[in-house]
Order: structure tokens, then C-alpha cells, then sequence
């Protein structure tokens, strides 16, 4: 595979050029492009099929409707760069909108309300990430475990009551700075920090090298308990801030799990570009890929796609989108 | 690059076609036979029919005695369920000779459910209040809770007739549904355009009640436009997101949403308020009146329809009780049930809980489930 | 040993770890490397899908103010470290997916250097480099010296110990055996030091028995790298391949094993012409490969030797399908027997858990248990010690006398010499020479894996 | 003995699984009667042919999450076939048998032919698999099968439940295969190390592609069994049945990084699963009992 370079001993390579840049470019964030594109194809069909499908309503309806799944697939995409995986999160969220709100319309301030699923999130997966870092269970078992914890427990404890009456001061998603509703500068934000850091800090590289090869990044020193405990940590925290822009969206917080968000999340996660086999991967395409479920929710229903045909469309996307990856890794060879 | 492309428009015209191939106007009804009201509300002539629910074999005599009862609704953990959990539980605190446990899927699984009352059937109780997930699917477990001695009884789904021996109709599928058009025509004029937000195509309650809907704005409000119905599962940022879809797709065109659960409704009507399009579209729907409350006070819903579940629940208990007492008999007309008073038996062996209850500004604070 | 003092392993009881005459004890890497030793592996530690810079600077990358990585300084930190190295044409953001062993090494080393050690510990960093690159290296390492790091240099290469240490310390199965100054030893002693006993040669290269051509190809071609190659081999043959790494040696074999197929040419096996699409149809027709990376493609390492054994000729064991177990521990023991494969006890126990050349001679067991006509061994001896190397040595000569046809697969100049009747050389794809065993001379052969090359480097 | 060491795992379950009985028995005196214990059978008999294919699934390192869907693919095809297109139900049942082994299959072929990760590629099908079931039944159920039907999942044969003859044979039969066949041996040697197994000639490609495709079998026969079992057909049938699959695979002890794992684990801890469902549903309920 490396030997097509190889020449001898030492590879010649001529400086980047400006048409070497946006080779570059597409081998670096190929995924990215390709679910870029995908979007912007759907949006110049569908919106020429029906032009409203372009109106600044409907592109905040798609842009802000995912953001919450955008925001929690940021700190999937790190769980699953390290070489693990989350199946809880959709019932980490369920529970912590639960927690939110009880504590918004029990009169505590606001910013205690929103502080409090970061909070909590992080610690419940402190829990998860030592049973995974220290005790060695697989991350997909310690995480099923947790998901009926969490389900079970948030049943037992609401009893399925709906929390309403919420202060209006509580809705943080319901604001539109500019016209833009605020789900949209919190999916942007979160999502150029965390690919800010996990490009420029030196816990950020590390967490492509242990999901990489975790014997050589023992080696190198990287402290692979520690830091796994510390990226469920994260993600838990992100699964908080996902849980502020699920739970502010509405006047009502429904106290049950959402249907399917953790298989949402994680596929928003791998279509996104992120390597199930860990090592690979950006959270910018996970972002691209939850604004393209919500754009092709949005294209079905304008489009007049029978709902019976929803499931059967997006399956074939994401099987389509992961073949064109397959195809473009293996022509890069 | 451009095989990317070339694949991304292919798949992209496949969806076109299928949906030009899908134009038909498609409710998202089911197929069963319907039966629409009056237009003028004149109750319809219900021919008597005889009994045909099932028979518990070999019951021994429960007359007076406390009865050991599980409640198995199609899920727990949402509003409705447990507004009928506490009906049950309300009914048993008063009449003191009855032990509920509440015990169901935590998703609205038919195969789940089926395990939880085959593991109650072996565990042995006196009663079993369900309601059930799929009519069909249900009916072998229960026949075998009948078969093992078992007072059945249904509330809010039923099961197959033959497989219990009473159910408590909530209100039948046809006068939800003129209720539903009615308040809507109301509110849209008779020419106006609405689509539904439902959770699945293939729940039951919500596809007889939809089949019922469009029969019965076909028969009274033919002049309506039913523009369309979307899925949203049982998740209330899906409902919000397709109910902004729907508004941002006709734009003025539409007129109303009608929401058929819980979730929906007042996903839809929040949908509306942050268009702020309250009072140009309108929200109808199926709902707890709780889900509901700051959009009612706050003008932007003027009616949600639904029975009182409480009260649901609560009949349930009593016609379990009677069962089990031998005071309700196949052939019976009618049951006594606690403060609802007499209930009528309709369709052989249903009894009926009464009209659709509408909630609007002026009662909704008297409720609180 | 190495990766106690290199922090991986704590060690477990006793021991004190003096540098600069302060007692230190390591329980991480990251304490060692803050004492300042660092290490070069053996088996290349680095991250494919990071670049060289991100590789070298991992985990005590120069930060800006904020925190942040400073890219710009890592970069020419890093650019000065390989210039150093003497890589003035490795582009620093190069993914080191994409570079060659000796490449890699060269990364390793900096990383190694990055951090500005005192003692530099390099464990076997030839074992993988062919001739030309290993010169560069002793270059280097004599830099690097001269520069006052202090360098534990492990090897297994005589000629490299002699080139470059000042003192020897030989240690055999974890035990001390003896430090010597450098002139105070000879070859012959440092060898009987390390295997406990004298060996006559390493290369016992037994009169060969050469009999009927039974394997020819003729014009393969294979992705770049193979390139019209078109030999012929006979019955009882040792044919050495060599040339440098990259230049298709493992493609030919890969191709010729049916893991890539060749896209053109023809094969013809005895005589008849034959197509081969999978490892299975060429172990049908008699072909037989030992790979050339022993833990990823030779081995199942957690199971046992005897499944190991049995795994390239399971089919023609069993009947409808089931394994008659005590069969094939019986042959397995067998096999365990004829190739002195040293096991704690039975043939029960975990590959995983032998030493390098004991993996090598269950490898090669393996398929010899396929009664293979035509063995094909790439790498044979890489990472294994001298003495097993020796006996590695005896079995090929006893299989080729037996009348098998070896194509053997080598970086090391000596072993082909030593050990081949007739040396293919391969140079970007494409055979340049075929030289018989009395032509052979190192100079010959380097000369003609090289001169390509040469001519490239000049352009 | 390296079997030992295999079993170790196995045996501390089956203790493990040993004890929940004796204690849920002590629970109550209806948990250890015969008739319950033959039910408790009849309801895993679903998840448990999904739970032992999905064992060689994992034992190679892969991973199959679309078995649910193709549950209710199969079953939706069963009622197509029957009702819509008038086939005869034994022609219906034997393809819609074939329809889901042929999901299975494609499985095989995008996770073999275009190396696509087992987990992505089953990720997919899992919403592209339920999708078409939506798709096709329009949300519409088919009912009224003829009696005979109901034998497979509602009727006795030689006393016990039919449909645990067929997991009982489904079991015996996998574990001979995964325990003394090459097939097994070959599926171990993957889960270990593919790329070795690849190079020492075992037939990788054409494994996975068959274990695939036997895991669509499996999933497509609990299908059939199913719908006989709740005697309706609807297209959300065997929605998260991956799950709890995969749950028996993992508590039986096979390696979710493949090499590891048996047939009699996963059985355990199928066992173990279905005991504890049943036995968990009543202490609760016999505390409001009147004491006596």
C-alpha cells in the first residue's frame, strides 16, 4: 500500500502546489465534500421543484432542527475516534431534558437549569468511561447497560408526567439573534471549537492516535485510561449542551426517551466521515451529516415522497453515501 | 468527484419519481370499513348486537373478594398512560377490595407486551387490564388469561372481541373524528386546507381515527382540503420539525394542523406560536390537556379533543369489578361505574365511556393529568 | 528489557535505573522520556493516518500562548530534526501512511530525538531496512554520537555491533551473559556468546539437488509494481530475491500467491498452464507463502500452535467439515518435532506466547503441511535471533535437498548470498539480473538492485 | 487444556444462571412448573435463532444490526405473498424465508465485495430493510391465517412448544459447526485475524458471506414464527430485536472484537435473559398479596 511512493529510500515530493491544494483538500475532508455537496444538490433539486423549499423559513426549520443531534454526534464523534461507541446517549438525553426542566420550573435560576445536563451528563459518563478506560468492559456493553439504567430509571421516577410552565427566560432555542434561530450558532460554535481542538491541542491529536493504534499511544506516553475517561466525559458534557437546545426548543419537555436518537446520533456520527474502527474522522462532517437527515426529511415532504417510503430512502442514502466513500478510499490507493 | 455526483442526482431522481408515482391524494388512514356520523350529529340507529366477547374458564367465585389486578397499557412512561393508570388506581383506593399494579413496555411493543401478560398469566392474578398494542397480535395471550380463569378487560385499544370479555370504548373512532373535523371547520371555514401530524402509520387508534376523519370530511365538509400526513413517531422534536416543514411547504395555503397524539399536538401548536402564526393556522388535535395548556391560555389552540383518561381508567376498574362480581353479564345493557354513573354497552360487549370530551380555555385548568 | 527502561513495563521486582549517577524509576513512558531516554522500537510505532509532524510532536507538541499547537513551529522543528537526519526531501506533512520503512524509521528517530534525549535506545532498527538505507543509518547513529548522546544500539547484525560500538553487552534469554570493550571480542566469540554454543556458519548451505523446471512465469504483470516479470524455478532450487524494499519483491510473491492476482501473463505450474486467483488455488497447485509480516498475515496468535499448524491444510483433514482433533494434535506434534519449535509444553499453547523464530518454524510448518512444491519465503529470518536463524537456515537446505522448490525473499545481502542458488534482483517491479550463486558477489548484486536507482538520484 | 480456558466463562454463567432459577423459583412456586418453563421457551424462541447466528456474526468480528428489520421484512412479505398476490401460505412462508436470506445476503455482499464495516453497512440496511417493509405494507397488517398456520408458533408438538424444537436443533446444530467444523474454526481464525486467515487460504470471504446470509435465515424463520406466534403481520415487528440479541451474544461471552465465544454461551445467556424477565415481573406483585 505505502510502497506506490516509495522510491529507494527517500520519497521525493514536490512542494504543494495550488492545484495540489485542493487535492489536498478532498483527500483530507473528502467525506465532508461529498456530504457538502449532497446538501446542496438536494437543496437546488428539491428547491427548484418547489422554491419555497428555499425560503429563509424553511432553511432555518432544516439548519436548527437537527442542531441538537449535530451537537451530541460531536461528542459521539470523539467516542467513536477513540475506538468506542455510546448506545445510552439518546436515554442520557431523555433523562437530563427530564433533570433540565425539573429545575427550571422548580425556581432555581435559568443558567443553573442549562448548567446542570453539562454537569451531570459528564459525570454520568465519568461512570461510563471508568467502567470502559479502567475496568476494560466493551464500551458497547457498559453502554447498553446504561441505556436501560437510564430508561428504566426515568420511567420509574416521572412516572411519564410532562413538565409545562417553563420560564419563558428558559428558552434559549427559542431565540433569533438576526433572524437566525439560536439552535444554528450553537451548532456552528460547538462544532468549530471542538474541530478547532481536536486539531490544535495536543489531547485532541492524541485521541486519533488511541483510536488509531492505543498500544503506540501507550508507548508514546499517552495516558489511555485517563484520557478515555475524559473523552466519555466530553461527551457526556456534549450530550448536556445537546440536551439545553432539545429541551428550550418547546413550552413542554416530554420526560420520555427519544425513539432511535442514540442510532440517529451515531449514524450522523459515521456517515459524518468518522471511521467506526476509530482513528479517523472530523466532527465537521457529523454536523454536515445531521443538517443532510434534516435536509432529506424536509426534501420528502416537499417532494410529496410517500412518509410509508421515508425509511427505505434515507437507508439507501446512507448505503449509497457509504459506498462512495468505499469506492473513493479504495481509488486513493 | 463526479461519480459522486452522478450517484447523488440518480438517487436523488429515484426519489422524484417515486414521488410522482405517490401524487394520489393518501391520508394514511387504514383500510378497515368506515362509518362516518350524521353531519347534524343525529346519533346513528345501533342495531342491538348479542354478546361476543370471551368466557373465563373455570373462574372461581371472586364475589366481594380483593381482587390481585395488573394494568398492562401499550407503554409506560407518557401523560395518557398514566392519567390511566391513576384512574385505575383512583377507582381501586375507593372501592378498597382491588390491588392495580401498573406494569407495561417502555415501548409501544407488541412482543413485549405479549411476554409481560404471559409472565403475569404464570404469576397468577385475578385480572388483567390492558390495552392493547395490535388487536390481533394480542388476542392468543389474553385467550390463554381467559383459558387460565382470568377476568379480562380492555380500555383505550381493543383486541379481537373473542379474546376478553369487555372493553371500554373511550369514545368510538367516528365521533373523535367528527369532533376533531368539526372544531376544525370551525376554525378554517369550510374551504380551508389542513394536513395531520400522527406518530406512525401503523398505529392502530391513530390510522381507524384518521380513516374516519377523511370519511367523514368527504361525507359533511366535502369543500376541505386534506393536503397531507406526516410521521413524527412519538418524538416531539420530529413533530416540531415536520409540523415548521409543513407551514414553510404551503405556506398560506395552510390553514390547519391537526395533531393525532399527545406529542404532535403540542409540538404543532408550539410550531405555530414561534411562526407567529397563532390565529392564521390553526391547531386541533388529540391531546392530554396538560401538553396542551400554555398554548390554550395563550390563545394559539382553541380546542383539543380527547376523553378524560382519568375517567377511562377508571371505568375500566369498575367493569372489572363487575365482571369478576357477576353483577355485568353478557346481555347486559348497561354497567354501574362509581361516579360516572351508568354506562351504556354498545357493540355487544363494549361499554361505552361517552362523547369526546372537548377542552378548551374555559375548563382546561380543571384538569391535571 | 528494552521496554522497561523505556518506561512501557514497570519492572517487577529489584533494580535501580541510575542517569547521571541519580537512582530514577519509570512507571510511564512519559517519566522516561522526561529522564531523557528515548526509544526507537522495533516494530515502528507511529500513527498511519497522522502526519510526520503531528507523529514527531505527539504529546509535548510547542504550544502557542493560549495553549493551542503552534503547527508553525512543530513544523519547522520538525523539518530541522529530519534535515538533520539527512531527509531534506520528506515534506513534513506527509501522512506517514504513505512512507516507506526506512522513512518511517527516520520519523521514529526524530520523534525519538524530539525530545532531546541523552540516551537514545534503538532496538533491532535495521531489522527492517534493506543495505542501502542501513549505511545511511550508521551514518546517522555516528552523528549522532558524535554529538554526545549516549546510544544503546540492539542488534542482531554482527557487522553493524562491530561498525559502530564502543562496548558490547550480549544478553540471552533475559539473562546477562557478558560486556566486553569492542576490540576485546571477535565475530566467532560474539556469537557463541549469544546462541551458547559455537555455530560453524550461520549459512549451512547444503550441496544442492536441482532437478526439473516446475514452476515458470512469464510476463505477470501486477499494479506498478510488478512488471512483466517473467522466471522459472526448479525442482530442488533456492532462488534469492532480492532487492530493495519497495521495489515489488512481497507484490511478486503477493501476486504469485494469489492474495493480488496478476492482471496479465501466464503461469505455468509442472509444465501446465494454470490460473491463480486465491491463496487457495495456488496452495492447490502446490504453492506454499511464509509472509512477510509473521503477527498480521502469518499468524492467529491466540490460538494454539497446533490450530496454527493445521489452518492452510484444514480441508483436506476433515470430513464433512468436522476436525478430527486428536489427528491433528498428533500432526501438529509432529511437525512441532521435525522444525524444533520450543514450546512451554504441548501443542496447546497460545503462538502468541512463543519467541520470534518459533513463530517463524510454525509458520513455516504450517505450510509445509500443505505438501507444498514450491515454497515461497519472504522474509524468513526478520526478527528472529541468530540462533533460530541458523536452524531456519538448516530446515530450507533440507527442504530444497528434499526437492522442493524455494523462492526465498531477503533483505539481508548475506542470507541470499549465503543461501541461494541462482539471485533474482528486482528493481522497481521488473527483474533487471538473474545472477547465478558463483557470480554472486555483494558488490554484483548491490550494484544491480541499486543502479536504476542511482540513475534517478543523479536526474 | 485450551478448552478449559474457553469454557471458563461459560461455566461461571451457567452457575450464575443456576442460582437466579433456584432463587426466582423460591420467588414463587408457579416460577419451576413445567408449563412455564415450556412458555418461557416458546417466547424466546425469536430473539434466540437471531442470538445464535449473531454469535458466529460476532465471533468474526462483525456485527449485525439489521436482523430486526429483516423480521419484519419477512414478515411483511409472508402476508404480501399470501394475501395480495394470492400465493398459497407454505409457497408464501418459503419466500419470504428466502426474501430474508437473501437480505442477510446482500449484507454478506456489501460487507465482503465493497469492504464496508459490518457495523455501517447493517446500520444501513437496518433502516433500508424496515423502510421497504413500511414501504410495501403501506402500514396495512395482514390477518386471518388458516389455522393450521399457528401450529409453528401457538402449537405443542410431543408437549413442548414447536417453535423450541426448531430453536433446540437450530442450537445443537450451531454448535456443532462452530465447535468441531472447519466452518468454526475458520470463523475463530477471522475474529482473531482476518488478514492471516486470508494468507494461510481459508476461504474468508466466502465465510462471512455465508454466515451473513445465515443470520438473514435466521432472522427471516423468527419472522415466520412470529407472525404464527401473535398471528398478525405488521411492519414494525421486530423493532430493537437486535439489541437483545446482541445483549445474549455479549453476557454469553463472545468477544465483541471477535475470535471468542460459543453457542452454549449465548444459550446460557439466553436462559439467564428469559428467567430473569419472567421471574422480575412478580416479587413486586406478590408483596400486595394478602399474606397467609
Amino acid at each position: 500500500m505505502m510502497v506506490a511512493e516509495d522510491n529507494g529510500s527517500f520519497g521525493r515530493r514536490s512542494a504543494t502546489s495550488r492545484a495540489g491544494f485542493f487535492k489536498k483538500l478532498y483527500t483530507e475532508y473528502g467525506q465532508e465534500i461529498v456530504i457538502l455537496g449532497a446538501i446542496i444538490v438536494l437543496l437546488i433539486v428539491v428547491g427548484s421543484y418547489n422554491p419555497r423549499f428555499l425560503s429563509v423559513r424553511n432553511l432555518n426549520t432544516i439548519f436548527a432542527g437537527n442542531a441538537y443531534i449535530a451537537v451530541a454526534a460531536i461528542g459521539m464523534s470523539m467516542v467513536i475516534i477513540t475506538g468506542h461507541i455510546d448506545v445510552s446517549v439518546g436515554a442520557l438525553i431523555g433523562v437530563l431534558a427530564t433533570i433540565s426542566g425539573t429545575i427550571a420550573v422548580s425556581g432555581y435560576p435559568v443558567w443553573l437549569a442549562w448548567l446542570a445536563p453539562v454537569v451531570i451528563g459528564a459525570a454520568i459518563n465519568m461512570v461510563v468511561g471508568i467502567l470502559v478506560a479502567y475496568a476494560r468492559i466493551p464500551s458497547i456493553v457498559v453502554t447498553l447497560g446504561m441505556m436501560s439504567i437510564l430508561r428504566g430509571g426515568l420511567i420509574s421516577v416521572t412516572g411519564g408526567d410532562w413538565i409545562s410552565g417553563l420560564p419563558k427566560s428558559f428558552m434559549i432555542s427559542q431565540l433569533k439573534p438576526f433572524g437566525v434561530p439560536a439552535p444554528i450558532y450553537f451548532m456552528v460554535a460547538l462544532t468549530l471549537l471542538a474541530a478547532f481542538w481536536m486539531r490544535y491541542s495536543a489531547f485532541g491529536r492524541s485521541l486519533y492516535a488511541m483510536g488509531g493504534n492505543a498500544e503506540a499511544a501507550r508507548a508514546t506516553g499517552i495516558p489511555i485510561e485517563r484520557r478515555t475517561m475524559i473523552v466519555f466525559m466530553i461527551h457526556g458534557a456534549f450530550a448536556g449542551l445537546a440536551t439545553i437546545l432539545f429541551a428550550t426548543q418547546l413550552q413542554i419537555i416530554q420526560s420520555t426517551v427519544p425513539p432511535n436518537l442514540e442510532l440517529t446520533v451515531i449514524t450522523a456520527a459515521v456517515i459524518g466521515g468518522v471511521s467506526i474502527l476509530g482513528g479517523t474522522g472530523t466532527v465537521i462532517g457529523s454536523t454536515f451529516a445531521a443538517i443532510l437527515f434534516a435536509t432529506i426529511g424536509s426534501a420528502l415532504i416537499f417532494t410529496n415522497v410517500s412518509a410509508y417510503w421515508l425509511r427505505a430512502v434515507i437507508g439507501t442514502l446512507i448505503l449509497v453515501t457509504v459506498l462512495v466513500d468505499v469506492m473513493r478510499r479504495r481509488n486513493k490507493r | 468527484m463526479h461519480k459522486i455526483m452522478i450517484t447523488t442526482v440518480l438517487s436523488m431522481s429515484l426519489a422524484a419519481g417515486v414521488a410522482h408515482a405517490q401524487q394520489s391524494s393518501w391520508t394514511g388512514g387504514d383500510d378497515l370499513p368506515t362509518n362516518p356520523l350524521a353531519c347534524d350529529g343525529t346519533p346513528a340507529e345501533v342495531a342491538a348486537m348479542p354478546y361476543d366477547g370471551g368466557t373465563p374458564t373455570d373462574a372461581p367465585d371472586r364475589m366481594g373478594k380483593t381482587l390481585t389486578v395488573v394494568d398492562i397499557p401499550k407503554l409506560v412512561g407518557i401523560g395518557y398512560f398514566s392519567a390511566t393508570s391513576k384512574g385505575i388506581a383512583d377507582a381501586a383506593a375507593e372501592m378498597g377490595t382491588m390491588d392495580v399494579k401498573t406494569d407495561g413496555p417502555t415501548r409501544a411493543n407488541i412482543d413485549d407486551q405479549i411476554t409481560l401478560i404471559d409472565n403475569y398469566i404464570t404469576s397468577g392474578v385475578d385480572g388483567i387490564l390492558y390495552a392493547a398494542n395490535d388487536p390481533v397480535a394480542i388476542a392468543p395471550v389474553l385467550k390463554k388469561a381467559l383459558a387460565a380463569g382470568i377476568n379480562v378487560v380492555g380500555y383505550d385499544a381493543n383486541s379481537e372481541p373473542d379474546s376478553r370479555q369487555w372493553f371500554v370504548n373511550q369514545a368510538q373512532f367516528n365521533g373523535i373524528a367528527k369532533s376533531v373535523i368539526d372544531n376544525l371547520s370551525d376554525e378554517i371555514g369550510e374551504d380551508g386546507a389542513f394536513a395531520i401530524v400522527t406518530s406512525t402509520f401503523t398505529t392502530p387508534n391513530q390510522a381507524r381515527w384518521i380513516a374516519e376523519m377523511a370519511a367523514y370530511q368527504q361525507k359533511c365538509h366535502p369543500d376541505m382540503e386534506w393536503l397531507e400526513t406526516v410521521e413524527a413517531q412519538e418524538d416531539n422534536i420530529l413533530s416540531f420539525n415536520q409540523a415548521n416543514t409543513l407551514i414553510n411547504k404551503y405556506g398560506p395555503d395552510l390553514k390547519g394542523i391537526v395533531g393525532m397524539t399527545s406529542v404532535a399536538t403540542p409540538a404543532a401548536a408550539d410550531a405555530v406560536t414561534q411562526a407567529g402564526l397563532c390565529g392564521s393556522v390553526a391547531v386541533v388535535g388529540l391531546a392530554t390537556p396538560n401538553a396542551m395548556k400554555p398554548y390554550v391560555e395563550a390563545d394559539c389552540v382553541k380546542s383539543v379533543v380527547l376523553w378524560n383518561p382519568v375517567d377511562l381508567g377508571y371505568a375500566a376498574a369498575y367493569v372489572l369489578r363487575a365482571t369478576a362480581d357477576g353483577t355485568l353479564k353478557p346481555g347486559d345493557t348497561s354497567v354501574e361505574a362509581g361516579k360516572l354513573g351508568e354506562l351504556s354497552v354498545i357493540n355487544g360487549s363494549e361499554v361505552l365511556l361517552g362523547a369526546p370530551f372537548v377542552y378548551n380555555k374555559s375548563n382546561i385548568n380543571n384538569f391535571d393529568f | 528489557m528494552i521496554k522497561i527502561l523505556s518506561g512501557l513495563h514497570a519492572p517487577d521486582s529489584g533494580g535501580v535505573i541510575e542517569i547521571e549517577g541519580q537512582p530514577v524509576s519509570f512507571s510511564t513512558t512519559r517519566d522516561a522520556s522526561r529522564a531523557g531516554i528515548a526509544t526507537v522500537y522495533q516494530e515502528l510505532l507511529l500513527f498511519p493516518e497522522l502526519t510526520i509532524t503531528e507523529n514527531i510532536f505527539l504529546g509535548h507538541s510547542p504550544r502557542r500562548r493560549w495553549g493551542g499547537i503552534d503547527w508553525a513551529e512543530a513544523r519547522s522543528r520538525a523539518r530541522r530534526l529530519l534535515d538533520s537526519l539527512d531527509c531534506y526531501a520528506l515534506d513534513t506533512d506527509t501522512k506517514v501512511s504513505t512512507l516507506s520503512v526506512a522513512q518511517r524509521q527516520r520519523v521514529e528517530i526524530a520523534k525519538a530525538l524530539s525530545h532531546d534525549a541523552r540516551v537514545l535506545i534503538m532496538d533491532e532498527p535495521t531489522a527492517s531496512l534493506p543495505q542501502a538505507d542501513v549505511d545511511q543509518l550508521m551514518d546517522v547513529v555516528k552523528k549522532l554520537r558524535a554529538q554526545g548522546v549516549a546510544i544503546i544500539y540492539v542488534s542482531h547484525r554482527m557487522s553493524e555491533i562491530f561498525e559502530l560500538a564502543d562496548r558490547v553487552t550480549v544478553l540471552r534469554d533475559g539473562a546477562l551473559i557478558g560486556t566486553h570493550a569492542i576490540d576485546e571480542v571477535d565475530e566467532a566469540k560474539l556469537v557463541s556468546m549469544m546462541v551458547g554454543r559455537a555455530i560453524e556458519q550461520l549459512f549451512p548451505k547444503v550441496e544442492p539437488n536441482i532437478g526439473e523446471v516446475v514452476f515458470e512465469a512469464e510476463g505477470l504483470n501486477c499494479g506498478p509494481l510488478v512488471k512483466n516479470v517473467s522466471f522459472s524455478l526448479r525442482r530442488g532450487e533456492i532462488l534469492g530475491v532480492a532487492g530493495l524494499i519497495g521495489s515489488g519483491r512481497t507484490e511478486l510473491a503477493l501476486a504469485l500467491f494469489g492474495i493480488t492476482p496478476a492482471t496479465s501473463g501466464t503461469i505455468r505450474v509442472k509444465g501446465k498452464q494454470e490460473v491463480i486467483r486465491s491463496p487457495r488455488s495456488a496452495r492447490d497447485l502446490g504453492i506454499a507463502y511464509v509472509p512477510e509480516d509473521r503477527g498480521l498475515q502469518g499468524l492467529v496468535k491466540p490460538l494454539p500452535i497446533s490450530q496454527n499448524i493445521s489452518m492452510a491444510s484444514l480441508d483436506r483433514m476433515t470430513t464433512f467439515s468436522i476436525i478430527p482433533f486428536a489427528e491433528e494434535a498428533r500432526r501438529a506434534l509432529a511437525a512441532v518435532k521435525r522444525l524444533g519449535v520450543r514450546s512451554r509444553g504441548d501443542v496447546h499453547q497460545a503462538v502468541g506466547e512463543l519467541s520470534g523464530g518459533n513463530q517463524q518454524k510454525v509458520v513455516v510448518a504450517k505450510w509445509l503441511e500443505t505438501q507444498p512444491e514450491i515454497l515461497i519465503l519472504d522474509e524468513p529470518t526478520r526478527g528472529v535471533d541468530v540462533g533460530a536463524k541458523a536452524e531456519i537456515h538448516a530446515v530450507m537446505g533440507e527442504l530444497a535437498q528434499k526437492g522442493l522448490a524455494i523462492i526465498m525473499i531477503s533483505s539481508e545481502l548475506p542470507e541470499v548470498l549465503g543461501m541461494s542458488d541462482r539471485i533474482m534482483v528486482i528493481n522497481n517491479g521488473s527483474v533487471v539480473e538473474t545472477i547465478d550463486r558463483a557470480d554472486a558477489t555483494p558488490e554484483s548484486v548491490g550494484m544491480a538492485m541499486t543502479a536504476e536507482q542511482k540513475k534517478m538520484d543523479a536526474a | 487444556m485450551h478448552i478449559r480456558k474457553i469454557l471458563r466463562h461459560e461455566t461461571i454463567l451457567a452457575v450464575l444462571t443456576v442460582i437466579v432459577l433456584i432463587v426466582l423459583s423460591f420467588q414463587s412456586d408457579r416460577f419451576f412448573t413445567v408449563d412455564n418453563l415450556l412458555n418461557q421457551g416458546r417466547l424466546m424462541t425469536e430473539v434466540g435463532l437471531i442470538a445464535i447466528m449473531m454469535t458466529f456474526v460476532i465471533a468474526t468480528g462483525g456485527i449485525d444490526l439489521s436482523v430486526g428489520s429483516i423480521v419484519g421484512l419477512t414478515a411483511i412479505l409472508m402476508g404480501v405473498f399470501w394475501k395480495n398476490l394470492g400465493m398459497p401460505l407454505p409457497a408464501a412462508m418459503i419466500l419470504a424465508i428466502i426474501s430474508g436470506t437473501l437480505a442477510g445476503f446482500g449484507n454478506g455482499v456489501i460487507i465482503t465485495r465493497f469492504s464496508v464495516p459490518p457495523l455501517i453497512a447493517t446500520l444501513a440496511t437496518l433502516a433500508l430493510y424496515r423502510g421497504i417493509a413500511e414501504g410495501i405494507s403501506q402500514a396495512r397488517s395482514v390477518r386471518g391465517y388458516p389455522d393450521w398456520f399457528y401450529v409453528l408458533g401457538q402449537g405443542e408438538f410431543a408437549g413442548v412448544p414447536t417453535q423450541l424444537w426448531i430453536l433446540l436443533v437450530v442450537a445443537v446444530v450451531s454448535a456443532l459447526v462452530l465447535g468441531v467444523t472447519r466452518i468454526g474454526r475458520t470463523v475463530y481464525a477471522i475474529g482473531f485475524n482476518e488478514v492471516a486467515a486470508r494468507f494461510s487460504g481459508l476461504p474468508v470471504d466466502r465465510t462471512k458471506l455465508a454466515i451473513y446470509t445465515a443470520s438473514g435465515f435466521a432472522a427471516a424463520l423468527a419472522g415466520v414464527i412470529f407472525v404464527s406466534r401473535v398471528s398478525t403481520t405488521r411492519s414494525d415487528m421486530g423493532t430493537g430485536l437486535e439489541l437483545d440479541a446482541i445483549t445474549a451474544v455479549v453476557l454469553g461471552g463472545t468477544s465483541i472484537y471477535g475470535g471468542r465465544g460459543t453457542i452454549a454461551g449465548t444459550f446460557i445467556a439466553l436462559v439467564l435473559i428469559q428467567g430473569l424477565k419472567n421471574g422480575l415481573s412478580w416479587p413486586a406483585l406478590r408483596e400486595k398479596e394478602p399474606s397467609c
